[in-house]
C-alpha cells in the first residue's frame, strides 16, 4: 500500500533529538540487541507466554515514563510477537480488554472491533468499543516505538521495513546504533539499501569516528550526498568542531563538504519554488478560467461565479455523501463521478441565471455586475441555509493523499500534482470545444457579431445560454478541485473571485491561452517573492505589479491590435 | 425663448441650482434636516412621539456618509463612466486621517496611559511614533490629510492609468487591485495602523465627548452641511462645459479626442475631486461610527457602493444618495428584523433594481427622468445594437 | 422623496417592529441578544455560538424562565462588518432594551462593539480566546487569556511528554491575536532559554490557502537537528487548507507537533484527520471529555440542533458557562439591572463541562481548567494533558513590560480595569 | 480652386512630387503599417494641396480608415513620414494636439454626443478653450453662439438645436458631425464614408455641404459610393492593398485597367 511506505519516507529528518532519554533507552535496546543478534536474531524465544502477557498489560502504565521502559525491555527480548503488539500500539490498535483485563490487538470493521491475542496471534472474539479501553499513547510514546521498531526491523526479512528502519536509524543518529548497524551491514545483500545504511554510518562515524582517517572518509560520503540531513549533519560538526577539537584538515574538509551540499540544495530549493509557483498558478487557472468564457468571451462581469465553484464543490460532498455507503471511503470513483456531476448541476445553475436574469443586460456589462452580485448573495445565502455555515468534509481519494519525497526535501503532494494535471487537461479540453465543435464556432460567431450571427440563422439566445452555462460548469469542475485543497464553505467562492478576474485580466480579455499564461506568471511570481517578502508581502507587490503592468499594455498579455479592439 | 439662453445668460449657481430640481429638494431636506433632528434629539424628551432617539441620528449621520461616498462615485462614473470598484479605499484613507487624530487626542488616556503611542503600539512594544503619525495631533493637519491623501493616491493612481489609456473593466479591475492592495496593506501590523483591529476606542473630537448627545448632533450637522456642499460642487461641475465634456467622453471618448481635448486631463480632474470627496466622506464616518480598520477597503464593500448608486439612479447625483440610503437602510432593518434571510432580500433587490429598474428608483419617478437619464437609456439601447452584447 | 423620508421610514419600521416583538412577547419578558455573524467570513464559527444562545434560552424557559419570565433570545446578524457590529449592539441595548448580549468573536468586532456597551452601560458575554490586555467594566470575558492557552501549550511542547521541543515556530493570521500571542510566547521562551535563532515567526493573511512554501520552509527550519515543534495562531478559514498541506507533505505529529489555538472540533471537521493523529490544541474544553455533565450537554445540543454529527466546541462551553453565570447572577441579584448583576457575577461559579468549577473573578476573567488534546483520526480530540486545579486568567500579560505594571480589579478598593494602583 | 487648376495640377503632378513637400498642407510619404502580421499600409504615399477637395476610394480592407487612423494620431506608422502643412511631423503627435492643429476627422459611423443636444455638441467642437479649468469655468460668449447659429444654419439643423443628439435621425447625425468639425475651424477635414447608410437626398445634400465647406477648408473625403464620388466632382485616389493604385479624375481613373481589375470590376 503506497501511503504506508511513504508514511516512512516522508518522515522529516531528525525527529528524534539526542536527548539523554533517547540515548539512555538506546543504550539498553542495543546492549540487549549486540547479545542476541550473535545468538542467531529473530528466532529467539526469550518470553513465555505469561511473561509476554504480564508485560504486555504493563504497557497500559499511567506514567509515559514507565511504558517508554516497558516498550524498551520487549524491543529487547526480540521475540518475534513484540514487533506487531509494538506497531500495533503505534497505530492505536492495542486495546485492554475489559472482560480478563487481557491486552488484544482490535481492529475495527464497521461498529465491530476483532480481537487478536497478542500470544498466539489468533481471533480471540469480537465485541463494540464499549468493551475496550485503548492504551494511550502520545508523541513520546509515538517516537520511542518507532525506534524500539527500527532496531527489530533492522533484521526483519522484508526489504521494505529493512530500509525503513535504516531510515528512522539515520533520523536518529545515535553512535550508540553504530555497532548495530556495522553488523546490519555485514548482512545485507541489497545494493541500495546498503548505499543507504553506508552513509547512515558515516553520519555516525562523523562524530563517532576514533582517526582522522575514518572522519574524512566519512566526509568524502556525505559529500556527496544532497539532502537537508547532511546539511544539518555536517554544519553541526563544524559548529562543535573546537569545541570537541577535532583536526583542522576534517574541519577544513567538513567545511567544503558543507558549501558544496549546500549550493546543491538551494538550487533544488529554486526548483521547489517553480514547482510550487506551477501549482499556484494551475489553482488560479482553474478559479479563473471559466470566468475567462463568462466574463472574458461573453463580457458578463460574472461577480457569481466564485459561487459557481462553490456550487462545484458542494456538489463534490453531495456525490461523496450519496456514494459514501457504498465505495469504501478513499476511493477514488466519488471524486471522479464528482467532475461530470459538478459540470452539470454548476453549469445548469448558470443556464438558469443566464436565461432569467444576464439574458437582459447584454451590452450592459455593468448592469451584469450588478445583478450578478445581487445572484452571488443570494447563492451564498442559499448554501448556507441549505447546508449550514459550517465547513463540510471531502475526504480525498488514496490517490490524491501523500506526496512524492525526494532526499533533496523537494516535496511534491499528490493533490497537487493531480490538480496541476487537471487544470491542463480543462484548458485544453475547453480549446478543443472552442476550436473544433460547431457549438464553439457559433459561439465565436456571436461573441463577434450578434446581429451577423442571429442573420445567418444561429440561434443567439440559446448559444449564450450554453455558453454562460460552459463557464459555470467549468467553474463548478474547479470547485471539485478546490474542494481537495481548501475548505467547502459558504465563503468558498468569495475567496477566488477577486484572483481570477486579476488572472482573466492580466491575461487579457477574451484570450483562453492568455488566461493560462496569466495565471501561470502570477502563481510563479508570487512563490518566488513568499520566502523573501512573506506572504502578505508578496501578495501586495503581485497585486502593484499587476496594476502596473496594466499601464504598460492597458489590455492585457495578448491584446488584439489595430482597429478591431476599437469597433 | 429657447432654454440654453436661460442656460448661460443667468448667473451660473443660482441659473442651475434652480433647474435643477431634485437638487434642490435634496438641499432643502438637508437643511430641514440638520436642524430639526438634532433640534429634536437634544430639546424634546424621550416621551415626545416627535423625539429622534439618539442611536437614530448617528445612524443617520452614517448614511449620510455613505451617501456622500456613492455621491463621490456617481461623479466619476455616471457622468464620466468611469467604473471604479476600489472607492472604498479612498473612504478608507479619509477615515485612517481622521481616525490618527481621533487616537492622538486619547493621549494618555489609553489602556497603557502612555502619552505619545496609541495603544496597539505599546503592547507590541513600539518605541516611537512612525515618522507619518507626527502633525495628526493637530485637527487642521488631520482634515488636509483626509482630503490630500485620497486625492494623492486618486491623482497618481489616475495619472498613470489615464495616460496610457486604461479603460473599462481593465479600469475597474486594477483600481480594485488597488484596494486589494491596500487592505493587505493596512492588515499587516507592522505598518503601525493598528492592523485588522484598525484605530478604535475613541474618546473626543476638538473636547467634545464623542459619546454626548451634543456631539453627536454636530457630527451629523456636519455631515448633512459637507453633503449639502459637495453635492453643490458635483452640480456645479456636471452643469459645466467641463461637465459636458465629461458626459461626453463617458459617450463617445475618441470623438472628444478628435475633437481636441485632452481625455485623460479631464478625467484625472474628476477622478481626484471624486476621490477628495470619498475622504471626506471617510473623515465624517470615522467619529460617528468609532472604529476604522481595513475592513472598509474590502473590495466587497467598493462593489457595494457601486451598487447603492445603481439602484438610487446612475448619474443623477441625487439618485446615488436615495440609493445609499435606500441600501443602507434594507441592510438595518433585515439584519435585524429577518438576520438568517436577509440576503435573500438584499440580493434580490439588487437583481430586481437592474432587471427592472435600469435607470434606479430615481428613473422610476417621471418627474426625475431628466432629458439626460433619457438619454442615457438610449444610449445603452444604441450600444447593445452597435457592440451585439460585447462589453 | 428622499433621506428624511427615508428616515422616517425607518422609525417606523423599527418601531412597529419592535413593538410587533414585544407585543407577541406580553412585554412580560426578559430580552437576551445574540450578536454573532450569520453571513459572511465569521458566520461559519459564529453560527453555532447564535444556536448554542437559543438553545440554553430555550432550556431555561422550558425549566420556568427567569425570576419567573419567559426569556427571549433577540437575534440579529452583524454580517461580520465591523461597525454593523457597533450600529447593531446600539440596536440591541436602545431599542430591543435588552438585558445582556451574548457575542462577538473576532477582537475587532469586540472591539468595534467596546465604546457602545461602555456609554449605555450595558453587559457583553465574550465567549472566544483572545489575546487578553483588556478589561471593561461591561464586558465579560469567557474565552481563554493567553495565560489559559497559550503558556500550558508551550509548557507541555517542551515536556518530555510533549517530545522536549527546543526549537518553536509560530505560525499566525498576520492579526492582532497571533501578534499579541506571539510576543507574549516569545518572550516567555526566552524566558525558559529558547534563544531568538530558534524561534521562526511568520504570518499570513485572512483565509489564505496556499501553504506549500510555508510548510515546505517549516520542515527546513526543522531540519537543522533540534526537536522542534509549531505553535499554530492560524485563524478560522485558512486553517483546513494548512492542515491540508500538513498532511499530505507528511509533517507526522511525533516529528513535527503542530499544536493549536484556534482550532477546535468544528474546524476539523472540515479535515480527515487520519493523517493528522497526534497534532494537539489547547482548549478549555473538549467534546472528547467524559463527565455526565458534558453528556448531557452533548446530547441535548444534537436534540436542538436536529444533527448527531454536529460536535461542540470551546466557545461552545464558554457560552455555557457565561449563561448559567449570569443566569446565577441575576436570580441572586434579583434583577437584571447590569450594575446589580455585575456585582452578583463577581465570585459566581458554574460546573464546567469537562469537571470542576469555572469561577468568575473580579477582573472579569475566569478561572478555567487547561486541556490538551491530540487530534484523533475521527476528529475529535484525546486529552494528554491538563493542569491541575484551575488556571486564573489574566487579563494583562506578565510577559509584556507595558502590561505586566497594570491589574485589572473592579471591585473596591480598585474598580479599575487597568490601573498600577487602587482607585480609592 | 477652380475646376480648370485642379486639371492643370493633374497634367503637371509628376513635377509636383518633387516640390510637393513645400506646398502641401497633408504630406503622406511611404507610410507602412502592421497589425499582428496583416499589412494594412504598405508603402502609402500621396498629397493634398491646400484648398483641395480629394476623394479617396477602394475596395474594403484598402485601408482608408487606417490611413486617417495614421495621419490623425490614433495610429503610429511602422515606417513613414506624415507631415501637416510641410513642417509639422503628425507622427509624433496624439490626437488632440493633431484635433488642435486644425485636422478634423469625422467617423465612419456617426459620433455625436448623443447625450447632448445639438446645440451643446456643437459648443463642445467649437475651438479655443480645451482646458479642463477653462471648461470649469467657461461661459457662452456671443461670439460663439454667433457662431454656432452659422454652423447650424450651414448644417442645416436649425431647428433641432435643442433636440438631443440621440434623436437625430443617421443623416442627421453625419451632418451634426462634419458641423462639430467645422466648429473646430480645421485647415483640413478629413471625412471618412459620409454618406453611408444615407438616403439619395440626403447624399445630394452632403455632397452640396462638402463642395461647399471644400471653398474654405482642404477636404478629403474616403467613399466608395462611387454615385456621391462623382457629385463631388474632383481628384480621385484609388487604394488598394494599402497603397496607391491610381490617382486622377474619376473618369480618368475610372479608365485605368488595375482599378477596374481590382475595384470596378467586381
Amino acid at each position: 500500500m503506497r501511503n504506508d511506505m511513504f508514511s516512512v519516507l516522508r518522515r522529516s529528518p531528525f525527529s528524534l533529538a539526542k536527548t539523554r532519554d533517547v540515548a539512555l533507552r538506546l543504550g539498553a535496546v542495543i546492549a540487549c540487541l549486540a547479545l542476541l543478534v550473535i545468538a542467531t536474531p529473530n528466532s529467539a524465544q526469550a518470553f513465555s507466554d505469561e511473561e509476554l502477557r504480564n508485560i504486555a498489560e504493563q504497557l497500559n502504565d499511567k506514567s509515559a515514563t514507565k511504558k517508554v521502559a516497558v516498550i524498551e525491555e520487549m524491543a529487547a527480548d526480540g521475540d518475534p510477537r513484540v514487533a506487531p503488539i509494538l506497531k500495533a500500539m503505534l497505530d492505536g490498535d492495542l486495546y485492554v480488554r475489559d472482560s480478563d483485563e487481557h491486552v488484544v490487538i482490535a481492529t475495527k470493521k464497521g461498529k465491530v472491533f476483532t480481537h487478536i491475542d497478542i500470544v498466539s496471534g489468533e481471533e480471540v472474539g469480537e465485541s463494540s468499543s464499549k468493551e475496550l479501553s485503548k492504551i494511550k499513547i502520545n508523541n513520546r510514546l509515538r517516537g520511542a516505538l518507532r525506534d524500539a521498531l527500527a532496531t527489530l526491523n533492522l533484521f526483519s526479512p522484508d526489504l521494505n521495513i529493512r530500509s525503513a528502519a535504516v531510515e528512522q536509524i539515520m533520523d536518529a543518529r545515535d553512535p550508540a546504533m553504530l555497532p548495530l548497524l556495522l553488523r546490519a551491514i555485514d548482512r545485507e545483500e541489497d545494493e541500495t539499501l546498503l548505499a543507504r545504511m553506508e552513509l547512515a554510518q558515516a553520519t555516525m562515524a562523523l562524530a563517532a569516528g576514533e582517526t582522522t582517517e575514518e572522519r574524512l572518509s566519512a566526509i568524502d560520503v556525505l559529500a556527496s550526498e544532497t539532502t537537508p540531513q547532511i546539511r544539518a549533519v555536517l554544519s553541526q560538526f563544524v559548529a562543535s568542531a573546537e569545541a570537541e577539537g577535532y583536526e583542522p584538515e576534517v574541519v577544513a574538509a567538513a567545511q567544503d563538504a558543507l558549501e558544496s551540499v549546500e549550493g546543491r540544495l538551494s538550487t533544488w530549493q529554486t526548483i521547489g519554488d517553480v514547482y510550487r509557483g506551477i501549482s499556484l498558478g494551475s489553482v488560479l487557472l482553474l478559479a479563473a478560467v471559466g470566468l475567462a468564457i463568462t466574463f472574458g468571451v461573453m463580457g458578463v462581469i460574472n461577480m457569481a461565479h466564485g459561487e459557481m465553484i462553490m456550487i462545484g464543490a458542494y456538489t463534490t460532498f453531495m456525490v461523496q455523501q450519496a456514494l459514501g455507503s457504498i465505495l469504501p471511503s478513499g476511493s477514488a470513483w466519488s471524486l471522479v463521478i464528482s467532475v461530470p456531476a459538478a459540470f452539470l448541476v454548476a453549469g445548469a445553475v448558470g443556464v438558469v441565471i443566464e436565461r432569467s436574469v444576464i439574458r437582459f443586460l447584454y451590452g450592459r456589462p455593468l448592469e451584469t455586475l450588478l445583478a450578478t452580485w445581487g445572484v452571488s448573495l443570494v447563492l451564498q445565502q442559499a448554501i448556507r441555509t441549505i447546508f449550514g455555515a459550517t465547513n463540510q468534509q471531502v475526504t480525498a481519494p488514496d490517490f490524491m493523499s501523500g506526496a512524492i519525497e525526494f532526499s533533496t526535501g523537494l516535496v511534491l503532494t499528490y493533490n497537487r500534482l493531480w490538480i496541476i494535471l487537471f487544470s491542463i487537461i480543462v484548458v485544453a479540453g475547453i480549446a478543443a470545444v472552442l476550436r473544433y465543435t460547431a457549438f464553439g464556432l457559433q459561439m465565436r460567431a456571436v461573441t463577434q457579431n450578434r446581429r451577423m450571427a442571429g442573420s445567418v440563422g444561429i440561434r443567439t439566445g440559446y448559444v449564450d445560454a450554453l455558453t454562460f452555462g460552459l463557464g459555470s460548469g467549468i467553474a463548478g469542475i474547479a470547485g471539485v478541485a478546490l474542494s481537495q485543497i481548501s475548505n467547502v464553505s459558504p465563503n468558498l467562492g468569495q475567496t477566488y473571485i477577486i484572483d481570477s478576474f486579476m488572472v482573466v485580466v492580466f491575461g487579457g480579455v477574451g484570450n483562453l491561452w492568455g488566461t493560462v499564461l496569466g495565471a501561470f506568471s502570477l502563481g510563479i511570481v508570487n512563490k518566488f517573492l513568499e520566502p523573501m517578502a512573506g506572504a502578505v508581502l508578496a501578495k501586495i507587490f503581485v497585486l502593484i505589479a499587476l496594476i502596473l503592468f496594466i499601464q504598460k499594455r492597458p489590455k492585457g498579455l495578448f491584446a488584439l491590435k489595430g482597429r478591431a479592439v476599437e469597433a | 425663448m429657447t432654454d440654453y439662453r436661460q442656460k448661460y445668460q443667468m448667473t451660473p449657481v443660482i441659473g442651475w441650482l434652480l433647474k435643477d430640481r431634485g437638487g434642490m429638494i435634496l438641499l432643502g431636506i438637508l437643511i430641514a434636516a440638520a436642524i430639526l433632528v438634532p433640534a429634536s434629539n437634544l430639546l424634546l424628551p424621550e416621551s415626545s412621539a416627535f423625539h429622534v432617539p439618539t442611536w437614530m441620528v448617528s445612524l443617520l449621520g452614517k448614511y449620510l456618509c455613505y451617501a456622500l461616498l456613492a455621491l463621490s462615485v456617481d461623479l466619476i462614473w455616471g457622468f464620466c463612466g468611469i467604473l471604479s470598484l476600489g472607492h472604498g479605499a479612498f473612504f478608507a484613507l479619509g477615515g485612517y486621517a481622521m481616525g490618527m487624530y481621533l487616537m492622538r487626542q486619547i493621549g494618555d488616556r489609553g489602556v497603557y496611559g502612555d502619552p505619545i503611542l496609541p495603544d496597539f503600539m505599546v503592547f507590541l512594544n513600539w518605541q516611537e511614533l512612525p515618522w507619518y503619525w507626527h502633525g495628526f495631533d493637530m485637527f487642521w493637519f488631520a482634515i488636509v490629510m483626509a482630503m490630500f491623501v485620497p486625492g494623492l493616491l486618486a491623482f497618481v493612481f489616475g495619472f498613470l492609468a489615464f495616460r496610457s489609456r486604461v479603460t473599462g473593466v481593465y479600469l475597474s479591475i486594477i483600481t480594485q487591485a488597488m484596494t486589494y492592495a491596500l487592505l493587505l496593506a493596512f492588515f499587516r501590523n507592522d505598518m503601525g495602523f493598528g492592523g485588522n483591529n484598525g484605530l478604535t476606542d475613541f474618546k473626543d473630537l476638538l473636547g467634545y465627548s464623542l459619546q454626548s448627545d451634543g456631539t453627536r448632533a454636530g457630527l451629523f450637522v456636519a455631515s448633512c452641511v459637507f453633503l449639502g456642499i459637495c453635492y453643490t460642487v458635483a452640480r456645479g461641475i456636471t452643469q459645466s462645459r467641463l461637465g459636458k465634456v465629461l458626459i461626453a467622453i463617458r459617450d463617445a471618448e475618441s470623438r472628444v479626442r478628435f475633437t481636441g481635448y485632452r481625455v485623460e486631463y479631464y478625467k484625472l480632474f474628476v477622478f481626484t475631486v471624486s476621490a477628495v470627496m470619498a475622504g471626506i466622506a471617510g473623515a465624517l464616518y470615522v467619529p460617528q461610527v468609532g472604529i476604522i480598520n481595513p475592513g472598509e477597503f474590502a473590495p466587497a464593500l467598493s462593489i457595494e457602493i457601486v451598487i447603492w448608486v445603481a439602484v438610487g439612479g446612475r448619474g443623477t447625483l441625487y439618485g446615488a444618495v436615495l440609493g445609499a440610503f435606500i441600501v443602507n437602510y434594507a441592510k438595518t432593518f433585515f439584519t435585524g428584523a429577518m438576520p438568517d434571510f436577509w440576503l435573500f432580500f438584499l440580493g434580490g433587490l439588487f437583481i430586481a433594481v437592474t432587471l427592472f429598474l435600469p435607470k434606479g428608483v430615481i428613473g422610476a419617478v417621471p418627474a426625475f427622468g431628466s432629458a439626460d437619464r433619457q438619454s442615457l437609456f438610449t444610449t445603452w439601447r444604441k450600444r447593445r445594437a452597435n457592440e451585439g452584447g460585447k462589453a | 422623496m428622499n433621506k428624511k423620508l427615508q428616515a422616517l421610514i425607518g422609525a417606523g419600521a423599527m418601531a412597529v417592529s419592535a413593538m410587533a416583538m414585544s407585543a407577541a412577547q406580553a412585554a412580560e419578558t426578559i430580552k437576551v441578544g445574540v450578536l454573532h455573524s450569520l453571513s459572511g467570513t465569521m458566520a461559519i464559527s459564529e453560527t453555532t455560538l447564535k444556536d448554542t444562545v437559543l438553545m440554553l434560552v430555550d432550556d431555561l424557559n422550558k425549566n420556568g424562565g427567569l425570576l419567573g419570565k419567559q426569556v427571549e433570545a433577540v437575534v440579529v446578524d452583524p454580517a461580520s462588518d465591523w461597525p454593523l457590529f457597533a450600529e447593531k449592539a446600539r440596536e440591541l441595548i436602545e431599542q430591543e432594551q435588552v438585558a445582556v448580549v451574548f457575542g462577538c468573536w473576532t477582537s475587532v468586532s469586540r472591539k468595534s462593539v467596546l465604546p457602545v456597551f461602555e456609554e449605555l452601560n450595558s453587559m457583553l458575554f465574550y465567549p472566544v480566546q483572545y489575546e487578553g490586555e483588556e478589561s471593561s467594566r461591561n464586558v465579560f470575558y469567557t474565552g481563554a487569556a493567553p495565560n489559559q492557552q497559550a503558556i500550558p501549550a508551550v509548557d507541555y511542547l517542551m515536556s518530555e511528554d510533549g517530545g522536549s521541543a527546543e526549537r518553536i515556530v509560530l505560525l499566525g493570521t498576520d492579526y492582532v491575536y497571533p501578534r499579541t500571542t506571539n510576543k507574549i510566547l516569545r518572550s516567555y521562551l526566552n524566558g525558559k532559554g529558547i534563544s531568538d535563532e530558534d524561534i521562526m515567526e511568520n504570518y499570513t493573511p485572512f483565509g489564505h490557502s496556499d501553504w506549500q512554501s510555508i510548510v515546505a520552509d517549516v520542515k527546513a527550519f526543522a531540519s537543522a537537528g533540534k526537536k522542534t515543534a509549531v505553535v499554530s495562531t492560524i485563524n478560522g478559514d485558512a486553517n483546513v487548507p494548512f492542515y491540508k498541506e500538513l498532511a499530505n507533505q507528511g509533517i507526522k505529529a511525533e516529528d513535527i507537533p503542530v499544536v493549536a489555538f484556534s482550532v477546535g472540533e468544528e474546524e476539523l471537521a472540515g479535515i480527515d484527520t487520519a493523517p493528522l493523529v497526534g497534532h494537539l490544541a489547547a482548549w478549555n474544553y473538549f467534546q472528547s471529555v467524559e463527565s455526565d455533565a458534558n453528556t448531557a450537554f452533548i446530547e441535548k445540543w444534537h436534540a436542538f440542533i436536529g444533527d448527531e454529527s454536529r460536535v461542540t466546541n470551546d466557545p461552545m462551553e464558554a457560552t455555557y458557562i457565561g449563561f448559567n453565570m449570569w443566569k446565577q447572577a441575576v436570580e441572586q441579584a434579583g434583577t437584571t439591572d447590569v450594575d446589580a448583576v455585575r456585582q452578583a457575577m463577581y465570585g459566581q461559579e458554574v460546573a464546567n463541562l469537562t469537571g470542576g468549577t469555572a469561577v468568575m473573578n473580579t477582573n472579569h476573567h475566569l478561572s478555567k481548567p487547561v486541556l490538551i488534546g491530540e487530534v484523533q483520526d475521527d476528529g475529535q480530540f484525546d486529552i494528554v494533558w491538563e493542569t491541575e486545579g484551575t488556571v486564573v486568567g489574566d487579563a494583562w500579560s506578565d510577559f509584556l513590560p507595558e502590561s505586566a505594571k497594570l491589574t485589572a480589579d473592579w471591585t473596591y478598593p480598585w474598580v479599575c480595569g487597568n490601573c498600577e494602583k487602587p482607585m480609592y | 480652386m477652380s475646376e480648370a487648376a485642379a486639371i492643370q495640377k493633374n497634367a503637371s503632378d509628376e513635377e509636383q512630387v518633387k516640390s510637393a513637400q513645400s506646398e502641401t498642407i497633408l504630406y503622406v510619404d511611404g507610410v507602412s503599417v502592421t497589425f499582428d502580421g496583416f499589412r494594412a499600409l504598405n508603402n502609402l504615399s500621396f498629397y493634398v494641396e491646400p484648398g483641395e477637395l480629394r476623394a479617396i476610394i477602394g475596395p474594403n480592407g484598402a485601408g482608408k480608415t487606417t490611413m486617417m487612423d495614421i495621419i490623425t494620431g490614433k495610429t503610429r506608422p511602422d515606417t513613414g513620414d506624415v507631415l501637416f502643412k510641410s513642417e509639422i511631423d503628425l507622427t509624433k503627435l496624439d490626437e488632440a494636439e493633431i484635433a488642435n492643429l486644425g485636422i478634423g476627422r469625422k467617423f465612419q459611423k456617426p459620433t455625436v454626443f448623443e447625450s447632448h443636444t445639438v446645440f451643446d455638441n456643437l459648443l463642445l467642437a467649437c475651438s479655443g478653450g480645451r482646458g479642463v479649468f477653462q471648461a470649469l469655468f467657461h461661459r457662452l460668449s456671443d461670439a460663439e453662439k454667433i457662431k454656432i447659429e452659422k454652423t447650424l444654419v450651414t448644417i442645416m439643423l436649425e431647428d433641432k438645436r435643442d433636440e438631443m443628439a440621440a434623436n437625430l435621425s443617421h443623416g442627421q447625425k453625419q451632418w451634426l458631425e462634419i458641423g462639430m468639425l467645422l466648429m473646430q475651424e480645421p485647415e483640413l477635414l478629413l471625412v471618412d464614408e459620409p454618406v453611408a447608410g444615407m438616403t439619395d437626398s440626403e447624399t445630394e445634400e452632403t455632397a452640396k455641404l462638402l463642395r461647399s465647406i471644400s471653398k474654405e477648408y482642404s477636404v478629403v473625403v474616403v467613399e466608395h459610393d462611387m454615385e456621391f464620388v462623382r457629385d463631388l466632382d474632383c481628384k480621385v485616389t484609388v487604394l488598394h492593398e494599402g497603397s496607391v493604385l491610381a490617382e486622377g479624375r474619376l473618369d480618368h481613373v475610372q479608365k485605368d485597367p488595375r482599378v477596374i481589375e481590382v475595384y470596378l470590376g467586381r
